[in-house]
């Protein structure tokens, strides 16, 4: 009996032991993940390139919604307004002088005071430091600002510059902090949670997991969110973001083109920013056009340095296709790269003649192909293709499949190559790149900027495509004042590009995110910033 | 002994380095075997006795050159064993074989018997294929085995066949020296038996001289001509077999013999009561090793002094302050 | 000096063995590994890699779709069945390549350290410490980052990551073995230590490293498919099954065949891997319990 | 015993320092931090600046020195692409996360192992045995990954039982663990059940029986105690395939871990947090096997006396 | 004689049964034990000696062994219907074992303090410095030195001749009926054997145990027993008193094992070999298992299997062979 009684005596022990540990596991579980709280807005989104409250750092892809810039983008157009620090603006004749009047009754979170010229000025310097990292900061650096009174400041620039708003507005190369806060902490006092003026207040950040903001009940613009605090979460997989989104654990997720559908077929709602928020090509690289290639090395090797064989490869895409497999339907083409019709030099022409220029025509690409002795006069026929899944554009792979195939049908052939960013760079910033490549341009830049940046040796020498044409038109742009005149040259610029086959055009697409329909109402957002998503206070809770 | 010896092993000692002690400060040295010099003569055979941890494998695996003694040398047909080098290595190899005990563990399970018996051939002579088969069914017909199990694989034997195998192996290069480390203790009585004539008769047919290392008293007696008794790395006795078994010398062997069961329940015995075990080599008590066990112990003299191995008549030599004057 | 005496069980007959292999681990392996690998061409109904935009995300039969795609298409429109038998050879390529890399490295270093032990011991068991140290993954990043991915790379990341079980297994086996009678029998006939180490030792560490090599198949195939979902496994458009997987995993709560299938192939080609593996164990060595 | 830790000590610092070099040449073999860092438009004194602030213009072996220089004092540098942040203390700053993942991955997977291991060697050929093998082969057949999303559907979404991802509460680590896990128990399950298998043979086991003892306490104390230092061998191996494992699963959970941080390193060119996370991992790694050794000698009195 | 022996074991069948084969490794004896006697069972290695001694504790290996048939009498008691929990009862109580290797049969991670009271806890129980208590005085018992000491030793901090006192100490801490003793001094030095031999028939003489005594070595067997159980593929072949079966050995190969053994003294000629290897348990043989390495074997021996019968007047000395009279 003792060896029994012994037998059970034990036995409770370990069940106990069971019981306690799946208690423990349960009662965790009853603490934290139910149902996200009515008042507290989720946003997952895929983690940033740079994560940081010293905004200069970092390549200005998230700029936090407790920070405001000079110049804001009405939420249903995308066209500048002045919802955001300036009041008002004006240029000098030539663009190389702009000023700004703040709005007076500007006011820092946390107490920090006014918003004045002083803050703009002590934001500008740091932003312009050594340590600075932000897209469109080079530009800043030549210039000059002055304080014109407590509310006036102006900005001297050595060259024209007609698209500055665009800098102060969706691309936030300038985000106002206080210098208050700034005199009183240091530039910890930054690190350990920036003032801003915007309508939330920065409330803390878990590096690499998420940022929560609180809602501001009065704020100096008179708008207040209807929820008490958001929180953005970073989160890689989409897979998860769509399990968070169902599981109500996320107001409003990002998603990938055919998670999006999926979504939307299972009740949630996708919402698109009001204007245009990207556009996509493929780019040729390497300086295919460039007189002196030759003389630096055999332009043979690069097969599309012949423009039939650029023809051809953009005659072999059926766009209409390759758009609804990655953006869906309604995604119009792109004629040419960096043009859009919000922007000075959108020519009509080349838009209406892309369907006879760039149109599906696969007969005609092989008849080009064959042409251009296409594959046997090329040492290297095989072109790589450059597929970049790394860098957060999950359509790129499917673009990459997509185009290949279409490539094979022509008979052109390529191998792929899974490739991130920085090592692409690397080859083009190198001379040394000879693939073609996904590309974005997010935010839509004003074309002007666009065109010089992707096309010629202006903004960055290695994206140039080596046309002598472009490249002089170019200059001239840079010089000119007159918008007449630059809409002119601008018209010139895409005209050449579109007849040369320059590059491979895709779209444009706004920026969607998708919300839990039993959570959000609507969202209107312009689309405008480079992760597409802002103005978070108009978030439209059920 | 007839003739010249084979073997001369001369003030043979090995000594193995161990660390003790927090981060092995201390350096101890355990001696395994030390100070023994005997001799073989052909067609001898000498058995090694004694507990284990006495030293006797340590001096096999010396005479084998498989091991370098720290003193002494070992001589074989006149030559330093440790000195060879290049065609004479080869011949000392192919001239001194071993058997070991365990019969599963000695013969790689993946080879087939034909290559296992033919290894020290292949090695160290330079015959045709033809040649070798001839010599390896030569072997295994000596051994009573029939040459088709030449084909065969270790597996498909028994332990006696395998022991048969490892002795076809050890004479196939004819060699003159065998080394029998515990040649039959795994083997069943009744198998035994075989096994032991079959050496007498190998040693009767070739001539071989064995160096036997065995812990079962019985067959040391019937298999060795003489027998050297280790305590604790030293010879404490050596001798005649027959004069050894029937009047021991030292205590240590009386005491030895005294514990061995003869398989005959009238049979008179004289027993001696030994205490304790075998001290462990790493602390061996002063003087005579023996003295903390020993029922003949004299006192301070063998507390303190080691007793030197002292020569008797009749080439028997005993290691024992009973017999120093 | 307590040596575990090396015995062997003695083999049954040939016959007594076929009779009791796995034929059900067997029989999957072929019919989802080795005979897609080298016919896929024949067998597979479609091309695995050309677009159809017309039969995007079909079902597979039985779920509302058509014999036509057995087990559906995936985003681009391309036959799921297709591109898992293509995959196959790729799988097996990575799997086969990679572990012979580790096999050969690790056994050769495992042995030759077992045997002479000393300094040489020391250096290549701090190797392996190193080795085990370093996440693979990590390493396969860095590599890929630095010669861009591709299958050699790949291939490279799956040998580094498996020789070093293989090395500390043989060296450990090595250390049981040259201290066997057999080997100082054969010392005593005079044999060279090369002799020794690949005469006597290696054929007696093949069971070993066979049934080690059966059970890292999976390891291997897993680790190709971790690449694949870090985006450094072997390119698109190759339909490695890890590439299939990591693809459709945004879709398993919707369109589930785009990636349920390639894993059920990964599942039962990993299975069968590792219960043949098992098999092989307990058939050629009991003593044999490393992973 | 003390000797025995100190050489231990002094191999693994050894390894330490081969893995700094590896890491060191890895990490600058794949290509300058220029690209990953400054936005497209950088301008040429941008990057000039940028180089030289970070000594990328310095030979190799310099770079080498000075930066193992610096590791022996901890320091790493600054996090290129986390500003501000100081790369080993950054990294540090996840190690709870990833080492409470870990922590929670080996318990669970000891905990179904163990038993899963000895019910197998128990009922060795039986129903029981193969349905123990099957279930513990799962973990290693599927792709990590992949599980860890099925699991977030699973238990996340269609049942609501757990959250899906991030770190918060012990919920949110269950299911991330239990993705690492799985595939560990497989490897460990059949470690315990070969060394029960050898243990349950023993002549000591027979003793136990003989005594009387009842066939549980056979089991589970008599032979459970020797089977478990073979298991714990494994151990140094565990703590390391977990370490890798988390890697891809703190990307699936979104768990600011280590592996979250190596990843996200290596990809923007973070050389710093690079070689932080990596030499963190790899002291992780020497320590544990370090406490497995130690642990050894107190579950085995047989080394403590040898 | 008349007194009832302690154990009886009759016609007991083992079988084995694999996927493989199927056979009897104890295939049917009988013998006794009767109190403060010491019975030898001498057979080589595959005889069944071992298998019997398990099963009498109805330790079998599972799923593998079965006992078929027979009956096992402890005190009268049969033990074969014994449900588990009674049978656990008598295990260590009433039959105590020393097994074979003092290497392996002491458990490395306890003490051995832990592993004595562990069988007087199940047995006996008692508050825990009672059973320390017990443990020392089972150690004092087996001349252990020190026991106070030792009984918080591990077992490898001893030596073997001392671990296999600990498990003489873990047999007889129960006081048991009968010792079951397998082989326990093959692995021990001649010395070492001689004093644990002494150990055992001074515990036997203290305490009026029986003792099954199973091995190899004849010279144990006539040093030790009291009377002989010779085993030959899974049967008893011979068995009787000690001196009579040395002297006048009944069976063809009790003789021949004896003489094929070496002497201590008074040296032979050539020895005396049995032809042929053992039998293994799988193998079928019809008639006498030995009659084919028999030299006194004829046809009948090869077809049909010998009763046991008395091999003389005396009636305590009996044999299984047609050639009991040659």
């Amino acid at each position: 009996m003792i060896n029994m009684y012994s037998k059970h005596r034990i036995a409770p022990k370990r069940m106990l032991a069971a019981a306690l540990l799946a208690g423990t596991i349960l009662g965790g579980a009853g603490l934290n993940f139910a149902a996200v709280a009515q008042e507290k807005v989720v946003i997952a989104v895929s983690p940033l390139g740079a994560d940081s409250n010293l905004y200069w750092t970092t390549t200005g892809a998230f700029i936090m919604p407790s920070m405001q810039t000079l110049v804001g983008n009405d939420p249903a157009t995308g066209k500048y307004d002045n919802s955001q620090l300036a009041e008002s603006w004006e240029h000098n004749e030539d663009f190389t002088s702009w000023t700004f009047k703040l709005h007076p009754n500007a006011m820092f979170n946390d107490d920090w005071g006014p918003v004045t010229a002083a803050d703009v000025v002590h934001s500008f310097e740091i932003h312009t430091g050594d340590d600075a990292k932000l897209s469109g900061i080079s530009k800043f650096k030549a210039m000059t600002i002055t304080a014109l009174d407590d509310h006036t400041v102006r900005f001297d620039m050595p060259s024209p510059d007609p698209d500055f708003l665009f800098s102060n507005a969706g691309r936030g190369s300038l985000a106002i902090y206080s210098k208050a806060q700034f005199d009183a902490e240091g530039i910890e006092g930054y690190e350990a949670a920036p003032a801003g003026s915007g309508p939330f207040k920065y409330e803390g950040r878990e590096v690499g997991q998420s940022i929560t903001f609180s809602s501001i009940k009065d704020h100096w613009t008179g708008v207040t969110a209807e929820f008490d605090e958001i929180e953005f979460r970073w989160v890689s997989e989409p897979s998860t973001r769509f399990a968070m989104l169902s599981a109500g654990e996320a107001h409003a997720v990002t998603l990938p083109r055919d998670l999006r559908d999926d979504a939307s077929e299972a009740g949630q709602t996708v919402l698109s920013s009001s204007a245009g928020a990207m556009q996509t090509t493929m780019l040729f690289t390497g300086q295919f056009m460039r007189p002196d290639a030759e003389e630096t090395r055999d332009a043979r090797t690069y097969a599309w340095a012949d423009q039939r064989v650029r023809e051809a490869a953009n005659r072999a895409l059926d766009r209409e296709a390759i758009l609804e497999v990655l953006y869906g339907e309604g995604v119009g083409a792109l004629p040419v790269y960096t043009m859009d019709p919000r922007f000075p030099g959108y020519s009509e022409e080349v838009a209406a003649s892309f369907d006879e220029n760039y149109g599906y025509d696969p007969e005609k690409a092989m008849a080009l192909l064959a042409e251009a002795g296409y594959p046997d006069a090329f040492d290297n026929a095989e072109i790589p293709l450059v597929v970049t899944s790394l860098a957060g554009n999950p359509e790129f792979a499917q673009m990459a499949e997509l185009v290949q195939a279409y490539f094979d049908v022509a008979g052109i052939k390529t191998e792929m190559r899974e490739q991130d960013w920085a090592t692409g760079n690397t080859a083009i910033r190198g001379f040394t790149a000879d693939f073609i490549t996904p590309m974005r341009n997010a935010p839509v830049r004003p074309s002007a900027l666009g065109v010089q940046i992707f096309f010629t040796k202006h903004a960055s020498p290695h994206l140039d495509i080596g046309d002598p044409e472009v490249n002089e038109l170019g200059g001239q742009l840079v010089a000119e004042t007159d918008p007449a005149k630059r809409g002119e040259i601008l018209n010139k610029m895409f005209t050449r590009i579109s007849d040369t086959y320059a590059h491979l055009p895709m779209a444009t697409v706004p920026a969607t995110v998708v919300v839990n329909s039993d959570l959000v109402e609507g969202w209107t957002f312009p689309g405008a910033t480079s992760s597409g998503l802002s103005h978070y206070e108009l978030i439209d809770l059920k | 002994m007839s003739g010249a010896p084979i073997l001369q092993v001369e003030n043979l000692s090995k000594h193995f380095g161990v660390r003790t002690g927090l981060f092995g400060r201390q350096k101890r040295t355990v001696k395994a075997v030390s100070g023994l010099n005997f001799e073989i003569g052909a067609g001898e055979t000498l058995a090694l006795v004694g507990e284990s941890g006495c030293g006797k494998t340590t001096t096999t695996r010396l005479l084998l050159r498989l091991q370098t003694p720290t003193h002494g040398t070992v001589r074989f047909d006149g030559r330093d064993i440790h000195q060879l080098k290049g065609a004479d290595l080869k011949s000392f190899r192919s001239r001194v074989q071993a058997v070991f005990q365990d019969p599963w563990s000695s013969i790689n399970p993946r080879v087939r018997i034909r290559d296992f018996v033919a290894e020290p051939l292949i090695v160290n002579e330079k015959l045709t294929s033809g040649d070798i088969d001839i010599r390896v069914h030569a072997a295994l017909d000596d051994v009573g085995l029939r040459p088709q199990d030449a084909r065969k694989f270790p597996h498909e034997f028994s332990g006696g066949q395998r022991q048969r195998i490892a002795i076809a192996s050890a004479i196939v290069t004819r060699p003159s020296l065998v080394v029998l480390d515990e040649p039959v203790s795994s083997l069943d009585v009744s198998i035994r038996s075989q096994i032991i004539n079959l050496f007498k008769d190998l040693q009767g047919e070739y001539g071989l001289c064995y160096i036997l290392v065995a812990h079962d008293l019985a067959t040391t007696r019937y298999l060795a001509d003489r027998v050297a008794v280790m305590y604790l790395g030293s010879i404490v006795e050596y001798g005649a077999t027959d004069d050894v078994f029937d009047t021991p010398a030292h205590p240590y062997t009386e005491a030895l013999l005294s514990a061995a069961l003869p398989a005959d329940p009238g049979a008179v015995r004289n027993e001696i009561v030994m205490s304790g075990e075998v001290p462990s080599p790493l602390s061996p008590p002063d003087g005579c090793a023996f003295h903390p066990r020993c029922h003949r112990c004299l006192g301070d003299a063998c507390r303190t002094q080691f007793p030197a191995l002292i020569s008797q008549e009749q080439g028997r030599a005993v290691s024992c302050h009973l017999y120093t004057e | 000096m307590a040596d575990t005496p090396i015995r062997t069980v003695p083999s049954p007959g040939l016959w007594r063995r076929a009779r009791s292999l796995p034929l059900v681990p067997i029989g999957v392996l072929l019919t989802v590994f080795i005979i897609p690998a080298f016919f896929a061409e024949w067998i597979a109904p479609h091309d695995p890699y050309v677009p159809n935009l017309k039969a995007r995300l079909q079902p597979p039969v039985f779920f509302g779709g058509t014999w036509e795609f057995a087990m559906g298409t995936d985003r681009l429109g391309r036959d799921i069945l297709s591109r898992i038998l293509h995959g196959a050879w790729y799988v097996l390529a990575v799997s086969m390549i990679g572990i012979a890399v580790g096999v050969v490295v690790g056994t050769t270093l495992g042995l030759v350290a077992g045997y002479v032990r000393g300094w040489f011991d020391g250096l290549v068991m701090r190797l392996v410490d190193i080795s085990l140290a370093l996440p693979a993954m990590l390493l396969a990043l860095a590599l890929a980052a630095a010669l861009g991915a591709s299958f050699l790379s790949v291939v490279i990341v799956v040998g580094f990551a498996l020789w070093a079980y293989f090395a500390r297994q043989v060296r450990a086996e090595v250390l049981l073995l040259r201290k066997s009678d057999f080997v100082a029998r054969s010392l005593v006939a005079g044999s060279s230590h090369a002799r020794i180490l690949f005469r006597h030792i290696l054929p007696n560490v093949t069971n070993t490293i066979v049934v080690l090599a059966t059970l890292q198949v999976g390891i291997a195939i897993m680790l190709d498919a971790s690449l694949s979902f870090l985006g450094i496994g072997i390119p698109r458009p190759t339909p490695t099954w890890g590439l299939l997987v990591s693809d459709g995993r945004d879709f398993i709560a919707t369109d589930w065949w785009i990636s349920f299938f390639p894993g059920l192939a990964i599942l039962l080609t990993v299975l069968s891997a590792n219960m043949l593996g098992d098999w092989l164990r307990d058939r050629l060595d009991p003593r044999q319990r490393q992973i | 015993m003390l000797r025995f830790l100190s050489l231990r000590l002094a191999s693994s610092l050894f390894a330490l320092l081969i893995i700094t070099l590896i890491v060191f040449l890895l990490s600058h073999l794949s290509g300058s931090p220029v690209d990953a860092l400054l936005p497209d438009d950088a301008s040429q004194e941008q990057i000039d600046a940028f180089v030289r602030d970070w000594g990328l213009d310095k030979p190799l072996w310099r770079q080498y020195l000075t930066f193992l220089g610096n590791a022996l004092q901890g320091d790493f540098g600054t996090s290129l692409k986390w500003p501000g942040e100081d790369a080993m203390g950054f990294v540090l700053d996840r190690m709870p996360a990833t080492l409470n993942l870990g922590g929670l991955a080996i318990l669970i997977s000891v905990v179904i192992a163990l038993p899963l291991g000895v019910a197998a060697a128990v009922y060795k050929s039986s129903p029981i045995d193969s349905g123990a093998q099957i279930f513990a082969l799962l973990g290693q057949s599927m792709p990590n990954f992949w599980l860890g999303i099925i699991l977030i559907w699973v238990f996340s979404v269609w049942l609501g039982w757990l959250p899906t991802s991030g770190m918060g509460t012990i919920a949110h680590a269950v299911l991330p663990a239990i993705a690492i896990a799985w595939f560990q128990i497989s490897a460990l399950a059949r470690l315990t059940r070969s060394a029960m298998l050898e243990v349950l043979d023993a002549e000591y086991i027979k003793l136990a029986r003989v005594k009387g003892v009842p066939e549980w306490k056979v089991v589970w104390k008599h032979a459970l105690r020797n089977a478990a230092v073979v298991p714990l061998t494994y151990f140094g191996i565990l703590a390391a395939s977990i370490l890798t494992g988390s890697v891809v699963i703190e990307t699936v959970y979104s768990w600011p871990g280590m592996g979250w941080v190596a990843i996200e390193a290596i990809r923007g060119r973070d050389f710093p947090v690079v070689q932080a996370v990596i030499i963190a991992y790899a002291v992780i790694y020497m320590i544990s096997t370090l406490v497995v050794d130690l642990l050894y000698v107190l579950v085995d009195p047989r080394i403590r006396h040898g | 004689m008349a007194e009832a022996p302690l154990l009886e074991v009759t016609d007991l069948k083992v079988e084995i049964s694999t996927k493989a084969a199927s056979f009897f490794p104890v295939n049917g004896h009988s013998f006794t034990v009767r109190a403060g006697e010491t019975l030898g069972i001498v057979g080589e290695s595959g005889s069944g000696k071992s298998m019997t001694a398990m099963s009498l504790a109805r330790l079998l290996p599972k799923h593998a062994a079965h006992i078929r048939s027979g009956s096992v009498k402890l005190d009268g008691r049969e033990l074969l219907t014994l449900s588990e929990p009674e049978m656990r009862r008598v295990r260590g109580k009433e039959i105590a074992m020393i097994l074979q290797d003092p290497q392996t049969s002491l458990n490395p991670v306890f003490t051995v303090g832990e592993q004595i009271s562990e069988a007087l806890r199940l047995h006996a129980p008692g508050p825990r410095r009672t059973l320390r208590e017990r443990a020392i005085d089972a150690l004092r018992k087996v001349k252990v030195a020190a026991p106070e000491h030792r009984v918080d030793a591990y077992p490898s901090e001893l030596s073997g001749g001392m671990r296999q006192r600990v498990v003489g100490a873990i047999a007889i801490s129960c006081q048991p009926k009968i010792i079951i003793a397998d082989e326990p001094t093959t692995s021990l030095d001649v010395t070492v054997q001689a004093q644990y031999l002494r150990l055992l028939r001074e515990m036997q003489d203290e305490t009026g145990m029986a003792i099954l005594f199973i091995t190899h070595d004849f010279g144990i067997v006539a040093n030790l027993c009291h009377r002989i159980a010779v085993m030959y593929f899974g049967r008893i072949v011979e068995s009787g008193p000690v001196d009579k079966i040395f002297a006048r050995p009944a069976h063809p190969y009790t003789e021949a094992l004896i003489a094929a053994l070496p002497k201590l003294r008074g040296q032979q000629g050539r020895l005396r070999t049995i032809t042929g290897q053992p039998p293994v348990p799988t193998d079928q043989i019809a008639g006498c298992p030995f009659a084919p390495r028999c030299e006194y074997a004829d046809a009948r021996c090869r077809s049909e299997l010998p009763p046991s019968v008395d091999a003389d007047s005396a009636g305590d000395h009996s044999a299984s062979c047609w050639k009991v009279d040659r």
